[in-house]
């Protein structure tokens, strides 16, 4: 049970990785851009993780009797980041389509190469 | 019974994180994406955020699936080179894994409620949201009054992504192949789309409309009832085509739309200075200061709504202006 | 009277169960996409209606009930739909409905 | 009772993220998004009456209104997809 606690911390450690792991290694700029929002989702796992309180309920007072509630900041900062990160990630698939016009292509390497040239 | 829910669901979204890294197919990815949207989704609401919920619904089930395809469009669906140095990257990548999980064994237990996060502000916000304020929703509370910089911060990045996306795709067309009144088309052959989408669209609207103005009761508020109303047009541009989407909400009413949203923010914070308060202080809006403070919170969320609306769709029809 | 209706959500709530999973069962055991598509698209509807039915029963005359008639019908309207315009996206790109194994290893290409 | 229920929805979520991953045909992908996200629909409304809280339901609505304009989207690709390919080829010609 002890681990059972912990276990949305693992997989917030994993899921940031893979995510990672698609920024890094990957060389097509569309899968970066996945792996980034990956990453994201992971970073608003581990906040809405550490805001839950055992029994708590959301905190929305219901019309009779007050409850344990659980807390509401990181359910805040993360509403926004949700919104946030979406129109930054639309952000980067615009340069990303920039890219393609310009280079023709998407993959890391090509560009790199054209560049050199 | 209900952790274990939330774990089943967890796994089922670490693979499909796996499954997103590994395919070579983009628009696979994108569409695991979705289903890695949905599976976070649920577990914010077992994890008790209804509001952060409903945010990622009203944001991952239409419009980022739209967007990404709309990308994919204008560029290829398939990843054509092989990783880059995938040892070496795997073997960093693992060491920091284990890092952060060994981190975690010095974490609070899941749902403590002596955590050191949950003793410091957030029983303040919990107790004195019915006194300062007074509406059920503590989230909306302390997004629009008790942390309003920090939300009218975040509405000035969601507009400089927007006006970032026009300043890149905006203006000049590539110009494809393809005949421009053939592609703009839209689903207006299909039938059945056109039908239900025509039924549906007033409800979405309403809904988003619902979810504005409810925020301050239940779940939701200017955030997610942008996203809504922006999915709803989006939906009516991909049943009859750009144009009349366009023609409905003319480029210039999606500008003024973006620039609105932020000037209404930030008004109602300099109305506050005006009456004789702080910046955003809305206490001063009315002779009863808590009426103040609910009439503020309903005006800065309906900026945050107009703005979202607008950048969602701004950035929208940049993307399918391209396509032609 | 009430022990009735709570009998009945039961029993619908459990009906509605079993034919989720055979959905689900089925959209993973059929052979081709077109055959796939049927399993889960009809289980979904019969599936929404008995647990969201069996839900009404045990919600009774609020708010509650109203809001799950909405996503009834709004199920029942939106889930044909999208399996309407996956079947023609696919159609469109040339997936032929062949109840046949060697037949659907095809990607879009 | 609504455990019952629950897990049966899981499962069927779990079968159809099986299906997502085998594929073979993105197609089936997209099959087996659409099935999530009704079953998604299905589990937030049960959960809403677990937990107690009715007036969460407004989750469920928001996705039984709109998690269909993904699946549209696919179409409208593929469609734009097709007639570009078809304007390529006859330019070629």
């Amino acid at each position: 049970m002890e681990l059972l606690g912990i276990y949305n911390y693992w997989v917030f450690a994993v899921l940031l990785m893979t995510g990672f792991y698609a920024v890094v290694a990957k060389r097509n700029l569309v899968k970066k851009l996945l792996g980034l929002s990956l990453f994201q989702s992971a970073v608003f796992l581990l906040y809405i993780t550490m805001g839950k309180v055992e029994g708590g309920t959301a905190p929305i007072f219901p019309e009779a009797g007050a409850a344990v509630f659980s807390n509401p900041l990181p359910q805040v900062l993360i509403l926004t980041a949700i919104v946030v990160g979406i129109s930054t990630t639309a952000l980067g698939l615009g340069i990303v389509v920039r890219v393609k016009e310009e280079y023709g292509s998407i993959e890391e390497h090509k560009i790199q190469e054209i560049d050199e040239r | 019974m209900i952790v274990m829910f939330g774990i089943f669901l967890l796994t089922l979204l670490v693979i499909t994180a796996i499954a997103i890294v590994r395919t070579d197919n983009l628009f696979v990815a994108v569409m695991l994406m979705g289903i890695a949207s949905l599976l976070i989704a649920a577990n914010f609401f077992l994890l008790d955020a209804a509001d952060v919920a409903l945010t990622e619904a009203a944001v991952g089930a239409g419009i980022s699936t739209v967007l990404f395809l709309g990308a994919l469009a204008l560029t290829s669906e398939r990843e054509r080179a092989k990783s880059w140095n995938r040892l070496l990257s795997f073997i960093v990548v693992a060491a920091a894994a284990l890092i952060l999980i060994y981190a975690t064994f010095d974490k609070p237990r899941f749902g403590d409620p002596e955590a050191p996060v949950q003793v410091h502000v957030a029983p303040w916000y919990l107790e004195k949201t019915p006194e300062y304020i007074d509406i059920p929703n503590v989230v909306t509370a302390v997004l629009g009054s008790f942390r309003g910089y920090d939300t009218l911060g975040e509405v000035f990045v969601v507009f400089t992504a927007g006006i970032g996306v026009l300043f890149l795709l905006g203006g000049g067309k590539a110009g494809g192949a393809v005949p421009e009144e053939e592609i703009d088309e839209g689903l207006r052959h299909h039938l059945i789309p056109r039908v239900v989408g025509r039924v549906l669209i007033p409800f979405i609207l309403l809904f988003g409309l619902y979810v504005q103005f409810h925020g301050e009761y239940g779940p939701g508020g200017g955030f997610q009832a942008g996203a809504i109303i922006a999915a709803a047009i989006i939906l009516f541009a991909l049943l009859e085509g750009e144009n009349r989407a366009l023609s409905v909400l003319p480029e210039r009413v999606l500008l003024g739309l973006m620039a609105c949203g932020p000037l209404l923010y930030g008004a109602v914070g300099l109305a506050g200075i005006i009456f004789g308060g702080n910046f955003l202080d809305y206490s001063v809006l009315s002779s009863n200061p808590v009426k103040g403070q609910q009439l503020g919170i309903l005006l800065i969320e309906a900026g945050v709504g107009i703005s979202v609306t607008g950048v969602l769709l701004g950035i929208f029809h940049a993307f399918a202006a391209r396509d032609s | 009277m009430s022990a009735l209706l709570d009998t009945l959500s039961w029993v619908l709530l459990t009906l509605g169960g079993l034919s989720v999973l055979i959905g689900g069962i089925g959209a993973l055991r059929m052979p081709d996409l077109y055959t796939r598509m049927h399993a889960a698209s009809v289980t979904d509807s019969l599936g929404a209606i008995l647990v969201l039915g069996g839900i009404m029963l045990q919600a009774g005359w609020s708010l509650a009930t109203i809001k799950l008639f909405a996503i009834l019908l709004f199920l029942l309207l939106t889930s044909p739909t999208s399996s309407y315009a996956l079947a023609s996206a696919a159609l469109l790109a040339g997936q032929r409905p062949f109840a046949d194994a060697s037949q659907d290893g095809e990607g879009p290409e | 009772m609504y455990y019952v229920v629950t897990i049966a929805t899981l499962v069927t979520m779990g079968l159809a993220l099986v299906r997502a991953l085998l594929g073979p045909s993105v197609y089936d992908r997209v099959l087996a998004v659409n099935m999530l996200g009704t079953k998604t629909v299905l589990l937030l409304s049960v959960i809403a009456f677990l937990y107690g809280r009715p007036d969460f339901l407004d989750l469920a609505l928001a996705y039984a209104l709109i998690n269909f304009i993904g699946v549209l989207a696919v179409l409208e690709f593929f469609r734009s997809r097709a007639l570009r390919r078809n304007a390529e080829r006859g330019a070629r010609q």
